[in-house]
C-alpha cells in the first residue's frame, strides 16, 4: 500500500460556547473536539469509533468545514482547508463528501430522488443540460443499485437501505475522493447494514474513495477499515492498524469497549471489563487522562498530567501514562 | 430561569421605547391640522379657536424628535399627558378603566382556560369518538363566528328577550351603594369588593352584568383553547411514558389527568397568552356594544379620535402588559416543566 | 381539586345570577331618574363648556340671572334675578345700553354660602378673563364691548398685539378697568352696560348652562380660579382644560348637585336638599353615556332608562314600545346646509380631480359661478330627503335662519327639485364648457352622519343624471378629517349643521353669510369680496338695530339674497323628538334647552 | 419440559385496521416463558415482536389495534379476555416492561421518586413514606449512587443509563413474575449496554423473574437468553434454546441474519447480505413471507405458508425447504475446507 | 408529504371537501359577481346601489331578493360583490404578510445572531400592540377605505409567520439534508430557496389558511367599528355593521329585521367556516405527529 496522505489532521479543536447568565456571556466551552491529530492515506478507511457524545460526529463535521474549527490544521491533497474562502470551499467540497447516519433526515423530503441526485450536479455545472444530467443521474443511482424507474419517486417512498443508497448517489455525483461516512449503518435494519456495507466496499474499490468510517459498533468498523481511531471525551486515545488495535488493544479505553460487545455467539464467554459509570460532561472534562475516573488501572498520575498520544511503533499511537511506564 | 426571567425585564424598556416610537411615528402621519381636531369639537368653536395658535401652542408643527422628547421626557416623569376622549389624564384614565376590564378579562380567562383545557382533554380522550366531532364542530364554528355578530345576538337574546343581563357594568342602585360610605372600594373590583363588603346582591348584579359580555368574548377563545388543548393531547397521550405509565398499571384516568395532561398543556401555556393578546383586541368590540367602560372601548375612541396621548400611553400600557404576560407564560411553563425550571 | 374550585365558581355564579335575576326586577326606582344618551362631555366648567354633553349637567347645577319661560325662545322668566329687565318696566336703560338685574336674595350655593350681587359679577368677569380658544365668552364680548374676545380688548387697550397671557400686571391691571366697566354691582342690583345696543343680549344671558351661570366667587377662588385681582389676567387667561380648577369641580344654586362624574361613562348628581325654590323630585339623576343604540333601546324597553337619546332614523324602533312616549315634531334651534366653498384649494386636493375643467376635474371656482351653484341646488331632491330620510320629521328652510325667528315665515319660499333648470344652470354655467367637458368632484361627509351622507348620494345620483359626463364621488371621512378639510380649503361641497347659540337670527346669519363667518369664512377670497359688498353691511345693521320691526325687515332681505343667489344649498331644520317611559310626567320641549332638565319632571 | 409455564400464549393475532388497509402486525403467534429463564425475540423492525409484548400487556391501542384471536394464558387466566381493570392489577405488579427509549419513557415532569413510587402506591399497601424508602431501596438496588438525592431528581437530570436504570427499577419495584425489556440497550453506548445487561442478569437471579428480550441484536440475545424465537413479518419462524439457534440455525432467516453481520471475533471479506428489504406490513406477499428474499424460495414458498413445525426435539421452524438450507449449509463448509 | 398527496388527501377528508366546497362557491359567486348582480355603476361596481333614501331596512321582496339595508343598500348585490371584497382583502393581506413573514422569518433564522436578535425584538415591538387594535389606530390613521385598511393589516400581521418561520427554519436549519446540501457547496440562497422553504411551506400554508377567515372577520370589525371600508362599499363586515342598529327588532317582533344581520352573518362566517375547515384539515393531514 502506498502511503500517500490524503488528508492530514493536526490538533483540530472545536469548541461550542456555553452561555449563560443574564447577558448570554460564553461562560464555558464545550470541548467536543480537543486537540485531535490524525491523517489518512489514499484509498484507505479509517474507522472512528467512540461512544455517543465523544466527538466523533463533530471531527467529521469540522473536517468538512460545515462547522467552523476553533483551531488546528486540515490539510486536504496539499490545501489548508480552513483558510480557504467560501467560494474556494465551495469548489473544494467536490472532492469531499459526507453521508448521514439517519436515511430519513438526511433526504429532503420534498424533492424527488432524481433532484437529489441531481443537485450536486447542478451546484458545480457537472452537466451541459438537461438530458446530459439526466444520464449522469440515471448512471449513479445505477451504480448504488437503484433503477432509473425510481427517479421521479420521492424518499419517503423507499424503504431505509434504499433510502442510504439515495444519499450514497448524492455524494458520489459529484466525483469526489473522499468520503466521511457518519454512521451510515446505524440506522438501518440489521439484514439491510450488510447491502450498505458491501455497496460502500464495492464503491470504494471502483471509484478508489478515501473513507473516513465513524461509527460506535467496533464489528462493523473492524470489518470495513484499514486502520482505526478510538475517540474519548473529545480526544483521541488510540490510532492503529486495525488488525494491531484488535488484537493487541493498547489503551485501557480500547480494551474495555472491545470486551464489552455482546458477541452472537452463546458459546463465546469472555472477560468482561465492565467500566463503572457514564461518560463524563466534556463541558468539563475530568483533569489529566480524560478516562481516569472509569480507568481500572488508573495511577495517581492520571489524574494529573495528561498522557501524551505518541507512536508506539508502526504507526500504532496511543495516549496513556501505563504505556508510558512500560 | 431566574436569568432568562432578568433578561426579560431588562429588554423590557427597549421594546417599550420601540412601541412609543412605533406609535408615535403613525400618529405623525396625521397633519397637525387634523390633530387639532382634538381639541375642537363642534364647528362653533372654530370663530374663536386661533388654529395656527393652537397648533403652535401644542407644539404640532414641531419635528418628529422634538415632539417625540417633549412626550417621552413627560412620560419619564410620569405624566402621559391629557387625553381628551376620556376628559382626563391618560394615567387616570387609565386607572379609572383598568379595573373594568380586570374584572372582564379576569372572569373571560378562567372559563376559558378552565372549560377548554378540560373539553379540549375530554376531546381528546375520546378521539374520533361522536362527542370528539361534537366538540370539533363546535370549536371551528365558534371561532369562525364573528365576536360582533356574536356579541349582539347575545345582547339580543339574553337581554332583549329574557332580560336577564344587562349591559353596562352595574345597575343604578347597585352603583349608589358602592358609592355609599359604608361600602368600601378594597380593589374596585366590584365582585371582590361585594365579597369583602359581605354584598351579596353587588356581587350578584356585577355578575349578571359580566355574563353576556364574557360568554361572547369567551367563545372565540373556548374554540381556540380546545384545539389547541385537544392537539397536544392527542400528542401527549402517544408519549412513551403514557404508554411506561399504563404499563405500571395506572388507571386511564389518572393516565389522563396527571400524566398526560400536565404534558399536554406546555403548548397551551404559549397559546394562552397569545390569547390574552387577542383577547385585549376582541374587549374593544364587545365593550363597546356591551357599554361596558373599560381600556377596549377607550382605545376604540381614543383611536378614532385621534387622541394621541391616549393611544400612546394606552399602546406603552398595553406593550408593558403583554411583555408582564409574556413573563407569566415563561414563569408557568417553568412551574409544569422541570426541563425549564432547573436550567 | 383544581375541578372543585371549578364547580364552586360554577355554582357561584349560577346561584348569585339568579339571584339577581329575581332581584333585578323590582328596582325601578322612584326617586332615580336615568337619562341614556351619547357622547361625553368636554367640561363641567360653565365658562369653558360649549357642548351639548357639558350643558346637560351644567344646567342642571348651575342657574342664570334669568330663564326661558315654558316652551317659549323670546319670553323670559327670572330666576337668580327677581325681574327680568325691560323698557317697561325700566330696567332696561339709556336706548339699551344698560341692563338692571335685582338679585334674589336668600339664595344659597349648595354649600350654603349665599348668592350676592358679588357673585354674578364674578362670574361675568372670570369668565370674559378666561376666555378660552375656542370657547363661547365671545357671546358675553360681542353684546358688552363689541368685540370678539379679549385679545381684541388687549388691543384696544394697549394699542399693541400682546397676547393676555403676556400681560405684566400693570398692563393686566390697565385692561381690567376697562372690562371692569361691563358690569356694575349697584346695591342688590347687577347693571350691565353695553357698548352698543344688543337686541339679542337677554337671550344671551338666559341660555343656561354656559357663559350666564353663576358661580361662588369665594368657593371658586379656593378652587384656585381667577382671584378677583385685577393684576392677574395673564395668569388666568385661556387656561389648558386640564389646569381648569373647575374642570371637574361644580358649586351653583340649581336643582341638583354633581355626585361622581366618569366622563364619556356616567354622571351622577345628587338632589340640592338646600334649594332656594321646593326641591326636586328625584334624589338621584343618572345620565349614562352608551354610544351603542341597541343598547340603549334595551334600557329604555326593559325600563332601566328613564329617557334615552334616539336618533331620528331609529325613532320606528322605539314607535310601538310599551309604556314608552315619544313626543315628536319639537321645533329646534338647527339646520343641515350644504355649504358650497367658492375657491376650493386644487393643490394636492384629491376631491377636485385634475383641479381643472377638464371633465376630469373641477376648478377652484367651480362654486363660485351661480349657474354651478343653483345646478346643485335644483338637482337636490328635498321631498325625498324630507319624507324618506327624516321620516317628515323637518322642515324645509329657504335661507340660513330657521323657525320662528325674525326674518322667517311659513310661507318664505324654498328650493324644489327641478331637474330642467338644474340642466339649464348647468349648460349655463362656464360660458357652456362645464356642459361639453363635464367634471369630477367629490363630495364628503363625515362618517356616521347618514343625514349628511345621504343628502350627498342624492345630489350624485341626480347630477350622474343630468349629464353622464357629470360624475360624483361621495366620500366618507372622520370628523377630524372633515372639519381639516373645511379649514383647508378642500372642502368641496359638503353638509353641515348649525346648533343656535341663541335664538337671534343673527346667530345664523353671521357663520353661514359673514365673510369671516365660521363657514363662510372658508369660502376663500372670492366669498369674502363678495360678502363684504353684499351681505355683511347688513348683518351689522341688523344687530346694532333695536326695533324689531326694522330687523325682521333686515333678516328677511339676508334670506332673500341667501335663497337667490344660491350661496348654500339650504336644506332643513329637523325637528326635535324625545323619547322617554310613560312613567316620566312633566316634560315639555325647549329649542334652546340642551338636553335634560330634570327638575322639571317627576316619576309617580 | 416439565416445568409449569408461566405464561403461554397460543395462536396470538394482533392486527391494526388503519384506513390504508389491515396492518397483520403479530399473525398467529405462539411461545412460551417458564418461570426464571429469558426468553430472547430477535427481528428486524415491523416483524411484530414489539406488538407481541404489548399485547400481552394489552396496552395495544384500540382502536386502530385489536387482538384478533389467540390466548395469553398468565396465571390460569386467559388475559385477551381480562377487563382493563384487572388488567392493571397485573401491569406493573405481576408483568412488567421496559422500553427501548430511556430518553421519552419516563414522564418529564415528574420526578424519578414520583414515578416509582407510583407504582408501588398502586400495588402495595404501603404509605407515601414507606414507598419512598423502597424507591430509595429499589435505586440501591439498580446501582444509582447517592439514590436519596437522585430520587427527587427530575428525568432529565440523569443520563441515558441512569434513566434506564430508573426504568428497571420502576419496573421491579413489585417484584414482578415476567419482565419485559423492549430493545433496552438498543439506544444506549456499548459500555453502559454491558453495565445494563449485566445488572438485568444480575437482578434476574436475585429477583427470580423471567424475562422476555425483545431486541434486534444478534449479540444481545446470545449473551442473556436460554432461548429465543425468532421472528419476521408477524410469524415466528424459528424458535428454540440459544446455543442450538446459533450452532444450528434452520430457518433460512435466521442463517442470513447471522450471516449478514459483521463479527468482531472472525473476520470475512464480504458480508452476505440478505437481498431486498422487510415487506410492507401492508402488503405482505402471499406464502411464505420471507419468500421475497430467501434464495431457497420455490412455487410452494410462493403459495403456501408454512406452519412452525418442531422438526427436531424443542426446535421449532416454519419453512418448507428446510433441506435446502442443510445442503447450502454442507456446500458452505466444503468450500471453506478448500481454503 | 407531496403536494399531490395532500391534494388528494383533502379531497378525501369530508370535512376539508366541505370547506373547498364553500370556497370554490364563493370563488364561483366572486368571479360571475357582474352577471349575478349586474353594477349599477361600471365605474364602480363595488358601490352598493341604494334602492331609496330611507334609513330604515326593508324585507326581502322581488327586485331586493335579500332585501334592503339601513339606507336602502341592496343586500344582495353587497353580498355577491363583498365576496370579491373578502378574496381580494384576504388574499392580499395574507399573502403579503406571509411573504413578508416568510422573509423577515428565514433571514432572522438562518442568519441568526444579531440579525436574529435585531429582527425578533422588532417583532415583539409590532406584536406588543393587540391586533385589532394596532389595526384601528393605522386605518384611522390613513383613513377610511379598502387599501388602508389592508396597509394596516399587512403591517400588522405579519409578526405571526416570521415566529413561526423562525421556529421552523430554526428546526430544519439542523436537519441532515441541509448539512447535506451545504457539504454539497449549495449557495445559502439555494439551500434556503430548496431545502428550507420547501420543507417549512406546508405549516406556513396551513397558518395562511387559517389566517383568511380571521383577516377577513378582522376587516369586518374595523369596518364594524367605522374605520373599515367606506360607507356603501360592498364590504361583508359594513354589511353587518348596517344591521348593528337593527338588530333586536322592535318589541314584541325581536325578528323583524332578520334579513339585515342572517344574510352578511352567515356569508361571512361561512367564508371563515370553510378556510378554517381546510385549514384545520390540512394540519390533521400533515401533523405527523397525529399520524400512527
Amino acid at each position: 500500500m502506498t502511503e500517500e496522505r490524503l488528508l492530514e489532521i493536526k490538533n483540530l479543536k472545536k469548541y461550542f460556547p456555553v452561555k449563560a447568565g443574564v447577558f448570554r456571556r460564553t461562560v464555558a466551552h464545550v470541548k467536543a473536539v480537543d486537540d485531535i491529530s490524525f491523517h489518512i492515506n489514499k484509498g484507505e478507511t479509517l474507522g472512528l469509533v467512540g461512544e455517543s457524545g465523544c466527538g466523533k460526529s463533530t471531527a467529521g463535521r469540522t473536517i468538512l468545514r460545515l462547522l467552523e474549527a476553533t483551531e488546528g490544521e486540515i490539510t486536504f491533497e496539499g490545501h489548508n482547508l480552513l483558510e480557504l474562502d467560501k467560494r474556494e470551499l465551495r469548489e473544494m467540497r467536490k472532492e469531499m463528501q459526507i453521508i448521514f447516519q439517519d436515511p430519513y433526515a438526511s433526504l429532503n423530503p420534498r424533492m424527488t430522488v432524481a433532484d437529489i441526485v441531481g443537485e450536486p450536479i447542478d451546484i458545480h455545472g457537472l452537466a451541459a443540460n438537461k438530458k446530459e444530467r439526466n444520464e449522469r443521474v440515471t448512471e449513479i443511482l445505477d451504480t448504488v443499485g437503484l433503477g432509473t424507474e425510481y427517479m421521479k419517486r420521492y424518499p419517503h417512498e423507499f424503504s431505509g437501505g434504499q433510502r442510504q443508497r439515495i444519499g450514497v448517489a448524492r455524494a458520489l455525483a459529484v466525483d469526489p475522493s473522499l468520503i466521511i461516512a457518519d454512521e451510515p449503518v446505524s440506522a438501518l435494519d440489521v439484514s439491510i447494514q450488510a447491502q450498505v456495507i458491501n455497496l460502500l466496499q464495492d464503491l470504494q474499490k471502483d471509484f478508489s474513495l478515501t473513507y473516513l468510517f465513524i461509527a460506535h459498533d467496533l464489528s462493523v468498523v473492524k470489518h470495513i477499515s484499514d486502520r482505526v481511531a478510538v475517540m474519548y471525551l473529545g480526544k483521541l486515545v488510540e490510532v492503529a492498524d486495525k488488525q494491531k488495535l484488535f488484537d493487541d488493544p493498547k489503551h485501557p479505553y480500547t480494551q474495555s469497549l472491545l470486551s464489552a460487545i455482546p458477541v452472537a455467539d452463546p458459546t463465546y464467554k469472555s472477560d468482561r471489563i465492565i467500566l463503572e459509570g457514564d461518560v463524563p460532561s466534556p463541558v468539563n472534562p475530568p483533569s489529566g487522562c480524560r478516562f481516569h475516573p472509569r480507568c481500572p488501572y488508573a495511577m495517581e498520575i492520571c489524574s494529573e498530567v495528561e498522557p501524551e498520544y505518541k507512536d508506539y511503533g508502526e504507526g500504532h499511537y496511543a495516549a496513556c501514562h501505563l504505556l508510558e511506564q512500560e | 430561569m431566574i436569568n432568562y426571567i432578568i433578561r426579560r425585564l431588562l429588554i423590557l424598556p427597549v421594546i417599550l421605547f420601540g412601541v412609543s416610537v412605533l406609535v408615535f411615528a403613525m400618529l405623525m402621519l396625521v397633519g397637525p391640522y387634523q390633530r387639532l381636531s382634538t381639541y375642537i369639537k363642534s364647528p362653533a368653536e372654530l370663530k374663536t379657536a386661533n388654529l395656527d395658535s393652537l397648533v403652535e401652542k401644542y407644539g404640532l408643527n414641531d419635528p418628529f424628535h422634538q415632539q417625540y422628547g417633549r412626550w417621552i421626557s413627560g412620560v419619564l416623569k410620569g405624566d402621559f399627558g391629557w387625553s381628551e376622549t376620556a376628559g382626563a389624564t391618560v394615567t387616570e384614565a387609565v386607572l379609572q378603566r383598568f379595573p373594568a376590564t380586570l374584572e372582564l378579562a379576569l372572569l373571560a380567562l378562567i372559563p376559558v382556560i378552565m372549560g377548554g383545557i378540560n373539553l379540549g382533554v375530554f376531546s381528546a380522550v375520546h378521539h374520533n369518538d361522536p362527542w370528539d366531532h361534537v366538540t370539533r364542530v363546535f370549536s371551528i364554528v365558534g371561532w369562525s363566528i364573528p365576536t360582533f355578530v356574536f356579541g349582539l345576538v347575545v345582547l339580543m337574546i339574553f337581554y332583549g328577550v329574557l332580560g336577564w343581563f344587562p349591559p353596562g357594568r352595574l345597575s343604578v342602585w347597585a352603583s349608589d351603594i358602592i358609592r355609599s360610605s359604608e361600602f368600601v372600594q378594597y380593589t374596585h373590583l366590584n365582585i371582590i369588593d361585594g365579597l369583602l363588603n359581605a354584598n351579596l346582591k353587588v356581587v350578584g348584579d356585577a355578575i349578571r352584568h359580566l355574563v353576556a359580555p364574557v360568554f361572547s368574548i369567551s367563545i372565540l377563545w373556548w374554540a381556540y383553547i380546545l384545539r389547541i388543548t385537544r392537539s397536544s393531547m392527542l400528542e401527549t397521550l402517544r408519549k412513551d411514558y403514557i404508554r411506561t405509565a399504563r404499563s405500571k398499571g395506572v388507571k386511564e384516568r389518572v393516565v389522563v389527568k396527571k400524566h398526560a395532561r400536565k404534558n399536554a398543556l406546555i403548548p397551551v401555556v404559549t397559546v394562552a397568552g397569545h390569547m390574552v393578546l387577542g383577547l385585549l383586541g376582541g374587549l374593544v368590540i364587545t365593550e363597546t356594544i356591551f357599554g361596558y367602560q373599560g381600556l377596549g372601548q377607550f382605545f376604540a375612541s381614543a383611536a378614532s379620535q385621534l387622541d394621541y396621548a391616549a393611544v400612546l400611553g394606552l399602546a406603552l400600557y398595553f406593550g408593558f402588559l403583554l411583555i408582564l404576560i409574556n413573563l407569566c407564560v415563561d414563569v408557568s411553563y417553568a412551574i409544569i416543566d422541570p426541563r425549564i425550571r432547573l436550567e | 381539586m383544581k375541578k372543585k374550585i371549578g364547580v364552586l365558581l360554577l355554582s357561584l355564579v349560577l346561584v348569585f345570577s339568579l339571584a339577581s335575576i329575581v332581584g333585578a326586577q323590582e328596582v325601578k326606582k322612584e326617586d332615580t331618574l336615568t337619562y341614556v344618551t351619547i357622547g361625553n362631555q368636554n367640561t363641567l366648567d360653565p365658562h369653558f363648556s360649549y357642548d351639548t354633553g357639558s350643558a346637560e349637567i351644567i344646567y342642571n347645577v348651575y342657574e342664570n340671572l334669568i330663564a326661558y319661560q315654558g316652551e317659549s325662545v323670546t319670553e323670559f322668566v327670572p330666576l337668580l334675578a327677581t325681574e327680568v329687565p325691560s323698557e317697561d318696566n325700566g330696567l332696561i336703560k339709556d336706548d339699551g345700553k344698560s341692563y338692571v338685574f335685582p338679585i334674589r336674595e336668600g339664595v344659597e350655593f349648595s354649600n350654603g354660602n349665599p348668592l350676592t350681587p358679588e357673585d354674578v359679577k364674578y362670574s361675568i368677569l372670570r369668565g370674559m378673563i378666561n376666555d378660552r380658544d375656542g370657547g363661547p365668552i365671545w357671546m358675553l364680548y360681542e353684546p358688552l364691548l363689541g368685540l370678539t374676545g379679549l385679545q381684541d380688548l388687549v388691543s384696544e387697550v394697549l394699542g399693541e398685539d400682546i397676547s393676555p397671557a403676556d400681560l405684566s400686571s400693570e398692563q393686566s391691571a390697565e385692561v381690567f378697568a376697562e372690562l371692569e366697566k361691563v358690569i356694575e354691582v349697584n346695591g342688590s342690583n347687577v347693571v350691565f352696560h353695553l357698548r352698543q345696543p344688543y337686541p339679542p343680549f337677554l337671550n344671551i344671558l338666559a341660555q343656561g348652562a354656559s357663559w350666564g351661570s353663576v358661580i361662588d366667587k369665594e368657593w371658586s377662588i379656593e378652587q384656585g380660579a381667577w382671584d378677583g385681582s385685577p393684576y392677574t389676567i395673564a395668569e388666568y387667561y385661556n387656561p389648558p382644560k386640564e389646569d381648569d380648577p373647575l374642570y371637574d369641580k361644580m358649586m351653583g344654586t340649581g336643582p341638583f348637585t354633581l355626585e361622581e362624574w366618569e366622563n364619556g361613562d356616567h354622571v351622577y348628581m345628587k338632589r340640592n336638599d338646600n334649594y332656594w325654590r321646593r326641591t326636586a323630585n328625584f334624589k338621584t339623576v343618572v345620565i349614562q353615556n352608551i354610544d351603542e343604540f341597541s343598547t340603549r333601546r334595551l334600557l329604555l324597553q326593559r325600563g332601566d332608562a328613564d329617557i334615552i337619546y334616539v336618533p331620528n332614523q331609529f325613532l320606528s324602533q322605539v314607535e310601538d314600545m310599551d309604556g314608552v312616549t315619544i313626543t315628536t315634531g319639537i321645533p329646534t334651534q338647527q339646520n343641515m346646509v350644504g355649504i358650497m366653498n367658492w375657491e376650493i384649494n386644487t393643490k394636492g386636493n384629491d376631491n377636485v380631480g385634475s383641479g381643472k375643467l377638464d371633465g376630469e376635474g373641477v376648478p377652484s371656482n367651480f362654486f363660485a359661478d351661480k349657474d354651478v351653484r343653483m345646478g346643485f341646488i335644483k338637482a337636490f331632491n328635498y321631498k325625498a330627503f324630507i319624507e324618506d330620510v327624516r321620516m317628515g320629521n323637518s322642515i324645509q328652510i329657504g335661507g340660513p335662519i330657521v323657525r320662528p325667528l325674525l326674518g322667517t315665515s311659513e310661507d318664505q319660499p324654498v328650493y324644489h327639485q327641478d331637474l330642467a333648470a338644474a340642466e339649464e344652470h348647468f349648460k349655463n354655467a362656464f360660458d357652456g364648457e362645464l356642459w361639453e367637458k363635464g367634471f369630477q368632484i367629490t363630495l364628503l361627509f363625515n362618517t356616521g352622519n347618514s343625514a349628511r351622507q345621504t343628502g350627498a348620494d342624492i345630489l350624485k345620483t341626480y347630477i350622474e343624471g343630468i349629464n353622464p359626463k357629470f360624475k360624483v364621488d361621495v366620500r366618507g371621512i372622520q370628523w377630524s378629517s372633515y372639519l381639516d378639510a373645511l379649514v383647508q380649503g378642500n372642502f368641496t361641497l359638503g353638509f353641515m349643521g348649525w346648533l343656535g347659540d341663541f335664538p337671534d337670527p343673527h346667530n345664523w346669519v353671521t357663520p353661514y353669510l359673514a365673510g369671516d363667518g365660521t363657514f363662510g369664512g372658508y369660502k376663500g377670497d372670492l366669498y369674502k369680496e363678495w360678502a363684504n359688498e353684499t351681505v355683511e353691511p347688513l348683518i351689522e345693521e341688523g344687530i346694532t338695530t333695536v326695533d324689531p320691526a326694522k330687523r325682521k325687515e333686515i333678516y328677511k332681505e339676508l334670506q332673500t339674497i341667501a335663497f337667490e343667489e344660491g350661496i348654500d344649498l339650504w336644506l332643513d331644520q329637523p325637528t326635535g323628538h324625545n323619547v322617554r317611559r310613560t312613567w316620566v310626567k312633566g316634560w315639555y320641549p325647549n329649542a334652546m334647552r340642551p338636553g335634560l332638565d330634570a327638575y322639571i319632571l317627576d316619576k309617580n | 419440559m416439565s416445568k409449569e409455564k408461566l405464561i403461554d400464549v397460543k395462536n396470538l393475532a394482533t392486527y391494526f385496521h388503519t384506513e390504508e388497509g389491515t396492518v397483520k402486525a403479530v399473525d398467529g403467534v405462539s411461545f412460551e416463558i417458564y418461570p426464571g429463564e429469558t426468553l430472547g425475540v430477535v427481528g428486524e423492525s415491523g416483524c411484530g415482536k414489539s406488538v407481541t409484548s404489548l399485547s400481552i400487556m394489552r396496552l395495544i391501542e384500540s382502536p386502530p389495534g385489536k387482538i384478533e384471536t389467540g390466548e395469553i394464558i398468565f396465571d390460569n387466566k386467559d388475559l385477551t379476555k381480562s377487563t382493563q381493570k384487572e388488567m392493571r392489577k397485573i401491569r406493573g405488579n405481576d408483568i412488567s416492561m421496559i422500553f427501548q427509549e430511556p430518553m421519552t419513557s419516563l414522564n418529564p415532569v415528574y420526578t424519578v421518586g414520583d414515578q416509582i413510587m407510583e407504582a408501588i402506591l398502586i400495588h402495595k399497601d404501603v404509605n407515601k413514606k414507606q414507598a419512598r424508602q423502597e424507591s430509595i431501596d429499589m435505586l440501591t438496588k439498580v446501582g444509582i449512587p447517592l439514590p436519596e438525592q437522585r430520587v427527587d431528581e427530575y428525568p432529565h437530570q440523569l443520563s441515558g443509563g441512569m434513566r434506564q436504570r430508573v426504568m428497571i427499577a420502576m419496573a421491579l419495584s413489585c417484584d414482578p413474575q415476567l419482565l419485559i425489556a423492549d430493545e433496552p440497550t438498543t439506544a444506549l453506548d456499548v459500555t453502559i449496554q454491558a453495565q445494563i445487561l449485566e445488572l438485568m442478569n444480575g437482578l434476574k437471579d436475585q429477583f427470580g423473574m423471567a424475562i422476555m428480550m425483545i431486541t434486534h441484536d444478534l449479540g444481545v440475545i446470545a449473551e442473556v437468553s436460554d432461548r429465543v424465537a425468532v421472528m419476521y413479518a408477524g410469524k415466528i419462524v424459528e424458535y428454540t434454546d440459544v446455543e442450538t439457534l446459533y450452532a444450528n440455525p434452520k430457518h433460512p432467516y435466521t442463517w442470513g441474519l447471522m450471516h449478514s453481520i459483521p463479527h468482531i471475533e472472525k473476520d470475512v471479506d464480504r458480508l452476505q447480505a440478505i437481498p431486498g428489504s422487510v415487506p410492507n406490513p401492508l402488503d405482505f406477499p402471499q406464502g411464505c413471507k420471507y419468500n421475497t428474499r430467501c434464495p431457497f424460495a420455490t412455487d410452494k414458498c410462493r403459495e403456501v405458508e408454512p406452519e412452525i413445525e418442531e422438526i427436531e426435539e424443542s426446535h421449532q421452524v416454519a419453512c418448507w425447504h428446510v433441506d435446502k438450507l442443510e445442503e447450502a449449509k454442507a456446500k458452505e463448509k466444503k468450500e471453506k475446507e478448500k481454503e | 408529504m407531496e403536494w399531490q398527496e395532500v391534494l388528494i388527501n383533502l379531497l378525501r377528508n369530508k370535512i376539508s371537501l366541505l370547506g373547498i366546497f364553500i370556497i370554490l362557491f364563493f370563488v364561483i359567486i366572486a368571479v360571475f359577481a357582474p352577471w349575478i348582480a349586474p353594477p349599477a355603476s361600471p365605474r364602480d361596481p363595488y358601490m352598493i346601489p341604494r334602492a331609496g333614501w330611507s334609513p330604515q331596512p326593508k324585507p326581502p321582496n322581488e327586485e331586493h331578493i335579500f332585501g334592503t339595508s339601513e339606507n336602502q343598500y341592496d343586500i344582495f348585490y353587497g353580498i355577491i360583490w363583498g365576496t370579491r371584497t373578502a378574496f381580494r382583502v384576504g388574499l392580499i393581506v395574507v399573502g403579503i404578510s406571509t411573504f413578508i413573514g416568510i422573509t423577515i422569518g428565514t433571514i432572522s433564522a438562518f442568519y441568526g445572531g444579531m440579525v436574529d436578535e435585531v429582527m425578533m425584538r422588532v417583532t415583539d415591538i409590532f406584536l406588543s400592540m393587540p391586533f385589532l387594535v394596532a389595526a384601528i389606530v393605522l386605518t384611522t390613521i390613513l383613513g377610511k377605505g379598502l387599501d388602508n385598511v389592508m396597509i394596516a393589516l399587512v403591517t400588522f400581521g405579519w409578526m405571526s409567520t416570521a415566529r413561526l418561520m423562525r421556529s421552523q427554519v430554526l428546526e430544519i436549519k439542523t436537519e441532515e439534508f441541509v448539512e447535506a446540501a451545504e457539504a454539497l457547496g449549495a449557495s445559502d440562497m439555494r439551500i434556503i430557496m430548496r431545502h428550507v422553504l420547501l420543507n417549512t411551506i406546508f405549516p406556513v400554508v396551513i397558518n395562511a389558511s387559517m389566517r383568511m377567515g380571521s383577516i377577513v372577520i378582522t376587516a369586518s370589525s374595523l369596518s364594524f367599528l367605522g374605520v373599515g371600508a367606506p360607507t356603501g362599499y360592498a364590504d361583508w363586515g359594513q354589511m353587518i355593521s348596517f344591521s348593528r342598529n337593527w338588530i333586536l327588532g322592535t318589541q314584541g317582533n325581536a325578528l323583524q329585521f332578520w334579513y339585515t344581520v342572517v344574510f352578511p352573518g352567515v356569508a361571512i362566517t361561512l367564508f371563515c367556516l370553510s378556510w378554517n375547515l381546510v385549514g384545520d384539515a390540512f394540519r390533521d393531514i400533515l401533523d405527523p405527529k397525529l399520524q400512527n
